[in-house]
């Protein structure tokens, strides 16, 4: 297959932005809703943009290590790489990004590539409260992935394909062909695992603001921060538009798509609002609970009703 | 007491299983073939009237030396149990027989000998032979020790004759080979005149050589249960 | 004149004449009294040898007649290779004992006398052919016996005497009845014509005529529990009498046995069972025995039985063919290892096993002690491996596995309490005790030349195929030789000598076996060249290094299993003793063996069964198994699974990885955790594929791969141990292997090979940079450690690649295993098995970032502030493990090209390898794509932050400068999180790391040392009570064949 | 059994014998009786091997001028039995003599005669 790069590099940067701009809108939006839920004004919803700029204009950083300064790097990377092996738009050349290289597996295992270099890097600054952290969300991580993954199967067996291209492909044709309704226990379990991913309450242990300060990054301010900031909107993005390619028939326009993963978003954001937070033990056995058994059901069910 | 039953059950069992045998058994009207054979044959080929002897001396030749080095072994059993580190304490000396016996020792000692050699050296012709001639001379020894308790032994002279009589057997059994049709053959020397002293081959020469053998062991053998022994 | 001294009968002439005359020399002439007796010793030993050699190079067997008359007339003799064997191997035993007891003897003609005539006595109980005459030789072995038991003047002795006398008196009185009846039925004495006529031999009368034959013979042989006395004289009496009442007395009984069994036919089941319950029994028993004689009296017992029942089996099987080979092979070794380790008993004058600590001080000692032990445990090159072998495969052939079952349980139990002892002697002692004088060495030193030689005799037998396997050792005792040498002169000898043998057998290896052949032997000479770095001169260790690398290459090259199965045991032992090397090994050693033997039982039961359905021992002809290709595949697979350290079958692992010296842990772990992987290959390639029972077997392999996976992750998250946490994380690596190999198809395959040759790169890594940072730290545990990327950064990077690598993170090669992994799984259909391999390979993310945690980030210990960096021979194949890694990161289709090409003959293939694209059925994937995507993607970020610092002042600050509820940390060992690091996790799951297999392996091992301890209640100490059990077997044999019918 | 046989009657009494001597060895507690329990299970097989040689009628095999030479075959009894327990009764007495000297250690080293109080090796 031969591509043209630059062209291919071209389209990327373009999806990047978008979806980075999304994503920080997003969050806006997110504490603000969040604020209204719990009686505040809460701030606007162009926040983060300015929280970002004002991060970006720090003068002084200082540094705890080579790999504490990459940290931030490898976090970044992890979030556009995560979206580049992610297609955003069905059917078009130009949002399908760098989808060529590699399946679902790719995009799920690369998700802990941002993760992994963030862990080490915050592990480098000394601060036991990253150590702490990171401790917490690597294992609530494995908890939530169980579901995830077994919701994963599932679909893989339903559509019996790795491509997430294929996978949208056969969502098409109607609301009623959405994963949602044709295999709606796994989708049940991969939206409970949701919950997991996107560290909000109850499951926000690991960055738990009160007993160790915002966790891992505890040590990360300005440049980094910004940065961490921007991974945050990409990743938040590309992990959407995952669950959205994956189980809500993907998007074939942008509109399609924000509506999509506004929607898939709010899920996460309702439940946050509305539950306490679970001590890391309790989220992961609440995960590897009824999320699994969910799970377990959705592969049951998709190998004796949807195969034959 | 469940290990007595036990006993009892095992031995009725047993009973059960000889009475297996004899109750089966039948007593035999005639020889068998290799017996037969030696019957018919025996006086013969080896010159030997008493049959018993002409099997033990040449034909089952090997078993009869087997048998000798089993009694060599049980005097050098019982002579390294007994005389290394204390062997019997004998606390008190044994006590004197009364004159009587000791003078009817006197007499009755060689004569004892002398029978003890008449039955080893007529071991061919007669019932009798090695072993049983080296018994009658053993029990001249206990004669002796059993009026004299204190009498000595020549343990030299005693050893010497023991094992030259035993190496002498085992040289005749290779000249055997060397002259004759195999090991222990007794027709290295002529058969010689069916039914007379000097006759049977070697037979007479191996069990003298026997009978001193048996002799002298058995009488070191007494003296070192008697104790007090070199 | 030569005809006259070289006649066979001159061994009983001989012997006999001088037993008689020694005596005379008494008291006079000392020096030639004892130059007689060895002369005379020698020539008895010569002799045989002599014949032993004409008669296997054909000559006719030697009849001997004795008075001129022929048989049945007179007694006759006969000198055949069997009888030449078990009389060389008396008289020789005879030659050394006598030289070992030479001062025992020395002031006691008579002792001399009856020591030659008691050899005299075994020679003619094997020579004999005339029934009555066995009798008589029976009984001048048990009188010669009876009076040298009398040389110790203990109570314990005596007493002992005394109840050996009454029970062999009781049994010759058996035997002597059983000649009388079996003469009034068939009218003859001699065997071979009591053979013509054994149909008279019938009816009652007959019954019981064989019933005592056999329990005559029987009751010799010292069956359980009718042999408490016979355990009570080896216990009690001088251990050089003791050795020669164990192998040769026990050798004139078995020859017995050879004889009377065609006589017997119907008594034989009854005699197998008896042989096999003794075996098994008195292994069994042997575990609860703490007394070094009396253990061997155990260990004596159960060998002697396991060559009567091989006889026994193999004469039911009408297998006569095999007899030399096994049951001679098995009587040398019996005889050669147990005189040997009876003599070292004495010339120690150790009572108790446990006091036998200290012997590591003397190499050359322990190096006797432990190949007499590898020998009695039926280990190559000694005879008794090839005899057990043939012994295996003509069982497995006959139909006879429950036997083969019993015997190798048998085997394996006795190898417990051997390697204990080993293990004992392996302590550091406080006192060293005296060496013994050389004298009394010597004979042990001849037994273990004789045990080689024997060995490779046996070995020969087996073509020069077989042979060519031996060479490593061969090589390994000529390494041993020079063991003087500076330590680091040896390593590189050892790297010399396995690379010119790597480039000598390379182009002979091809597909699967070229593959393991670069993972075995180059990934083994990387990790040995790491030995480097250390420069002490590490006694033994680098001759067992190039037999364990050596071996690799004998089980590559291996065409038959018999082959294969020599190069494993090579490699089990070798490993045994390389692990025994490390400071806190002691306590594993013990389980590593007994694992790793009980895995080579297992393939060597089912390759006996192999054969049997087969009937090849063509390691390609597996292929050629149809019915019972289930059992097969199921026993060779628990065999390797026990190896690979399978879930449950563990327990030995984390241990022995630990523990062992910390190069070594990454030769264990990276290199020759491959071995076994090669092995289920093969087995799976070629039986896995036969349906029926082979699914189902391969079904359950792939679950318990992947809860290996899972479980083994789980628990290295738990431990503060560095070794132990990448121990527990090889055990589950390894289980993602056996997984995909278990799917039985060309991607599974695929993935399984690739996750090998993955493993052996990060795991080698990881070992490695392990032992740079536990030479500079001292410490082994992590929370000890903290913050050394400062000190050491390549090793701090080293390891980064490699935990990328384990992870799965794309783009570096772990990525690939897992894909081909879960598509594997997905294509077999085995989707809650994917479900769990994905739990599995988050789990590991836990224990991956703790490592390098606690070990290079957070806070420096303040003691550590300078350390360096790792020495430079750690660092050179750390840096080739990286290169190789990034390499096939960069083109993972270099990597999976050749799998699939290689795998495609095997299986259908479903994986396609299109330029650097990926495919499978479901999915796609372009390592080489990714990992420009990722590097750009990288850059991104990277470049972004440049540019912001290039306007911010970046300020490098000092450890303590962290926000910390506005203070100053107080010290580094209260700011580095790392103790305890998974406490939640443990809180949430802990549940299912019950230590279930700890317990399980404690309960089997109490359980079989209370049976053992409940068996031995038998033997009450009582003469009465032994007596009785001798009368009993009697009856028992008797009703138990015959009856009163 | 068909008749009541001469020998029939020795060879029952040698079993009898035996039994007897094994009851001595097994009961009795005194080292010496159980040598001499040993002795009588030595004679019973005696008994037994002579009986089992034993032709009806016959005379002892010694051909001399009572026995005509060629009729011999059919008067005189096996020879070989006759040859046996000879062999046989010495080697019982070698062993007879074995076991009393043991007893007679044994005595010197422990004070006793009891089979009970000579348990001391045991497992």
């Amino acid at each position: 297959m031969t591509l043209d790069w630059p062209l291919q590099i071209g389209y990327f940067l373009l999806n990047l932005t978008i979806v980075g701009l999304y994503g920080m809108l997003l969050s806006g939006i997110v504490a603000r809703t969040l604020a209204k839920v719990q009686g505040r004004i809460g701030i606007p919803v162009y926040q983060p943009f300015i929280d970002l700029f004002k991060n970006l204009g720090k003068r002084t950083a200082v540094s705890h290590g080579a790999m504490f300064y990459l940290g931030p790097v490898f976090r970044l990377a992890g979030g556009i790489g995560t979206l580049a092996f992610v297609p955003v738009l069905f059917g078009s050349e130009m949002f399908s990004n760098f989808n060529m290289a590699g399946d679902l597996l790719l995009a799920m295992y690369f998700m802990f590539f941002g993760q992994l270099g963030m862990a080490i890097g915050a592990g480098e600054s000394g601060h036991p409260f990253s150590a702490i952290g990171i401790a917490r969300g690597l294992g609530q991580m494995t908890a939530y992935e169980v579901p995830f993954a077994l919701a994963i199967i599932a679909i893989v067996v339903q559509y019996d394909t790795l491509s997430i291209n294929d996978i949208v492909a056969a969502q098409q044709g109607g609301v009623t062909h959405w994963t949602l309704f044709t295999n709606p226990l796994a989708v049940a379990a991969a939206m409970l695992a949701f919950l997991g991913m996107t560290g909000y309450s109850p499951f926000d242990v690991m960055m738990a603001p009160n007993e160790i300060p915002i966790g891992p990054p505890t040590e990360y301010h300005s440049s980094y921060l910004a940065m961490m900031t921007m991974n945050r909107a990409v990743f938040a993005g590309a992990k959407l538009i995952l669950f959205m390619d994956l189980f809500f028939g993907g998007a074939t326009n942008l509109i399609e798509l924000v509506i999509k993963t506004w929607a898939i978003y709010m899920v996460a954001v309702v439940v946050g609002a509305a539950f306490p937070r679970y001590r890391v033990d309790q989220s992961i056995r609440f995960f590897l609970r009824y999320p699994t058994l969910i799970g377990v059901a959705a592969i049951a069910y998709t190998q004796a009703v949807l195969l034959p | 007491m469940a290990k007595r039953l036990l006993i009892v059950l095992t031995l009725i069992l047993l009973a059960f299983m000889f009475w297996d045998v004899a109750g089966n058994y039948v007593e035999k009207t005639a020889l068998e073939a290799l017996p037969g054979r030696y019957v018919a044959q025996g006086p013969d080929e080896l010159g030997a009237p008493n049959l018993v002897t002409a099997v033990v001396v040449t034909y089952r030749g090997l078993d009869t030396l087997g048998e000798v080095t089993v009694l060599f072994l049980s005097a050098i059993a019982v002579g390294l149990l007994l005389t290394l580190g204390g062997g019997t304490d004998a606390a008190e000396p044994p006590k004197r027989a009364s004159e009587i016996v000791e003078t009817a020792v006197e007499y009755l000692f060689p004569i004892v000998i002398l029978l003890g050699v008449y039955i080893f050296a007529n071991g061919h012709l007669t019932p009798g032979g090695g072993f049983q001639g080296g018994a009658v001379i053993a029990s001249a020894t206990l004669l002796l020790f059993l009026s004299l308790p204190q009498s000595r032994l020549r343990h030299g002279l005693l050893s010497a004759t023991e094992s030259l009589s035993g190496f002498g057997y085992v040289v005749i059994g290779v000249l055997g080979i060397a002259l004759a049709g195999g090991f222990l053959d007794n027709r290295v020397l002529p058969l010689g005149e069916y039914g007379r002293l000097f006759s049977a081959g070697a037979i007479p020469v191996i069990y003298t050589f026997i009978g001193l053998k048996v002799g002298t062991e058995l009488s070191a053998v007494l003296e070192r249960f008697k104790g007090n022994a070199p | 004149m030569v005809d006259a001294l070289i006649n066979p009968l001159n061994l009983v002439i001989v012997g006999l004449g001088i037993g008689f005359l020694l005596p005379l020399v008494d008291g006079r002439s000392p020096a030639i009294r004892r130059g007689l007796f060895h002369l005379t010793l020698a020539y008895q030993a010569l002799l045989p040898l002599l014949w032993l050699m004409w008669l296997a190079d054909g000559a006719a067997a030697q009849e001997i007649q004795t008075a001129g008359f022929g048989p049945p007339f007179s007694i006759n003799l006969r000198l055949g290779l069997e009888e030449a064997l078990f009389v060389a191997g008396v008289n020789l035993a005879a030659l050394l004992g006598g030289w070992y007891l030479g001062d025992l003897l020395r002031d006691r003609a008579a002792a001399m006398s009856a020591f030659l005539i008691l050899a005299m006595g075994i020679d003619g109980m094997i020579m004999t052919r005339d029934l009555f005459n066995l009798f008589i030789f029976i009984e001048i072995t048990a009188i010669a016996t009876y009076g040298l038991l009398g040389l110790e003047r203990s109570a314990a002795a005596l007493t002992a005497g005394f109840k050996y006398i009454i029970a062999t008196s009781l049994a010759s009185t058996f035997f002597l009845l059983g000649v009388m009846l079996f003469y009034y039925l068939t009218g003859t004495l001699n065997i071979d014509g009591m053979r013509e006529q054994v149909g008279l031999v019938q009816g009652p009368i007959g019954m019981v005529a064989m019933a005592l034959l056999v329990a005559g013979v029987v009751i010799e042989l010292k069956p359980y529990p009718a042999n408490g006395w016979g355990l009570d004289v080896y216990e009690s009496v001088p251990p050089g009498i003791a050795a020669m009442v164990s192998v040769g007395v026990s050798a004139g009984a078995l020859f017995a046995l050879y004889k009377v069994l065609p006589l017997t036919a119907p008594y034989l089941p009854a005699m197998a069972a008896i042989a096999g319950a003794t075996f098994l029994v008195s292994n069994i028993i042997g575990l609860k025995q703490k007394k070094a004689r009396r253990l061997l009296g155990y260990s004596s017992i159960g060998q002697v039985s396991l060559v009567a029942l091989a006889l026994l089996l193999l004469t039911r099987l009408d297998q006569t063919a095999a007899i030399p080979l096994v049951v001679g092979g098995l009587f040398v070794n019996h005889l050669v290892a147990k005189a040997g380790l009876f003599w070292l008993a004495g010339a120690l004058s150790r009572e108790n096993i446990a006091d036998w600590h200290g012997l590591r001080a003397r190499p050359l000692l322990l190096v006797l002690f432990g190949l007499l032990l590898a020998a009695l445990a039926g280990l190559p090159p000694f005879p008794g491996f090839w005899a057990k072998w043939e012994l295996v495969m003509q069982l497995s052939a006959g139909g006879m596995s429950a036997w083969v079952a019993l015997i190798l349980i048998g085997s394996l139990v006795e190898a417990v309490y051997l390697f204990r002892w080993f293990g004992h002697a392996m302590q550091p002692a406080d006192e060293t005790a005296s060496t013994p004088a050389m004298p009394q060495l010597l004979p042990v030193v001849f037994a273990v030349l004789g045990l080689f030689g024997s060995g490779h005799i046996a070995a020969r037998s087996f073509g020069p195929d077989t042979l060519a396997t031996l060479l490593p050792v061969y090589v390994a005792i000529a390494l041993m030789l020079v063991d003087g040498l500076p330590g680091r002169l040896k390593a590189m000898l050892t790297l010399a000598i396995v690379a010119i043998y790597s480039v000598f057998i390379a182009p002979e290896l091809a597909g699967l076996h070229r593959l393991f052949g670069i993972l075995l032997l180059g990934g083994g000479l990387l990790i040995a060249a790491a030995s480097l770095y250390r420069d002490d001169s590490r006694h033994g260790y680098y001759p067992l290094l190039t037999l364990l690398l050596l071996s690799f290459g004998g089980l590559l090259q291996a065409e038959t299993s018999l082959q294969f199965f020599v190069a494993w045991e090579f490699i089990t032992l070798s490993s045994y003793m390389l692990l025994c090397m490390g400071r806190g090994a002691a306590p594993f050693t013990l389980s590593y063996l007994i694992f790793s033997l009980g895995s080579a039982f297992l393939l060597l039961a089912g390759f006996g069964l192999a054969y049997a359905h087969s009937g090849s021992a063509a390691l390609a002809d597996l292929v050629r198994v149809q019915q019972g290709s289930g059992w097969v595949l199921g026993l060779l697979a628990v065999g390797f699974l026990t190896k690979a350290g399978a879930l449950g079958l563990h327990v030995w692992l984390p241990g022995a990885y630990a523990e062992a010296d910390d190069d070594f842990s990454a030769m264990l772990s990276a290199v020759l955790g491959k071995a076994t992987i090669f092995g289920l290959f093969i087995a799976v390639m070629q039986l896995g594929v036969k349906g029926g029972a082979a699914t189902a077997v391969m079904y359950v392999v792939g679950w318990v791969g992947l809860l290996t996976a899972f479980f083994g992750a789980l628990m290295a998250i738990f431990q503060e141990d560095i070794k132990r946490m990448l121990a527990y994380s090889s055990m589950g690596q390894v289980g993602y292997m056996i997984a995909a190999l278990a799917t039985g198809t060309h991607m599974g395959w695929v993935a399984a090979g690739y996750l090998t040759v993955n493993h052996l790169l990060f795991k080698g890594l990881l070992f490695l940079v392990a032992a740079g940072v536990i030479l500079r730290v001292g410490q082994r545990e992590m929370y000890r450690m903290g913050g050394l990327i400062q000190n050491m950064p390549f090793s701090f990077f080293a390891m980064l690649i490699a935990i990328i690598a384990l992870s799965g993170v794309p783009p570096l090669t772990g990525f690939g295993g897992k894909w081909l992994l879960i598509n594997a799984l997905l294509e077999k259909g085995w989707y809650w098995q994917a479900g769990l391999a994905f739990f599995a390979s988050a789990v590991a993310f836990l224990y991956l970032f703790r490592m390098i945690h606690t070990v290079f980030l957070g806070q420096r210990k303040r003691a550590h502030k300078d350390l360096r960096e790792a020495p430079l021979p750690l660092l050179i194949p750390q840096g080739v493990l990286v290169l190789v890694i990034l390499v096939f990161s960069v083109q993972p289709n270099w990597l999976v090209g050749p799998l699939a090409e290689i795998m495609a003959g095997h299986a259908p293939q479903t994986l396609v390898v299109n330029g650097t694209l990926v495919q499978s059925g479901l999915g796609y994937w372009d390592g080489f794509m990714i990992i420009n995507v990722v590097g750009a993607v990288f850059m991104v970020p990277l470049l972004m932050l440049l540019v912001l610092s290039r306007f911010m002042h970046v300020q490098k600050v000092k450890q303590f400068n962290i926000v910390f509820a506005a203070e100053r940390p107080e010290s580094p060992e209260t700011t580095h999180y790392a103790y305890d690091f998974y406490r939640f996790y443990e809180r949430a799951l802990g549940f299912l790391i019950v230590p279930r297999a700890t317990a399980f392996w404690n309960g089997v091992t109490e359980w079989s040392h209370s049976l053992g301890g409940g068996l031995r209640t038998f033997y009450t100490g009582n003469g009465q009570t032994y007596a009785l059990y001798v009368l009993l077997y009697l009856v028992a044999l008797y009703l138990a064949v015959g009856g009163s019918t | 059994m068909n008749e009541l046989s001469l020998s029939a009657i020795t060879l029952a009494t040698g079993f009898g014998l035996l039994l007897i001597g094994m009851w001595g060895m097994l009961v009795r507690k005194h080292i010496i009786r159980i040598i001499i329990g040993f002795s009588l299970i030595d004679t019973g097989i005696h008994m037994i091997m002579v009986s089992l040689g034993y032709t009806r009628g016959g005379t002892a095999p010694i051909i001399d001028a009572a026995v005509e030479r060629a009729t011999a075959v059919n008067t005189v009894v096996d020879p070989i039995p006759s040859a046996l327990v000879l062999t046989a009764i010495v080697i019982g007495l070698g062993i007879t003599a074995v076991m009393l000297a043991y007893a007679v250690q044994i005595h010197t080293h422990k004070k006793t005669l009891s089979i009970d109080d000579c348990t001391d090796g045991k497992w």
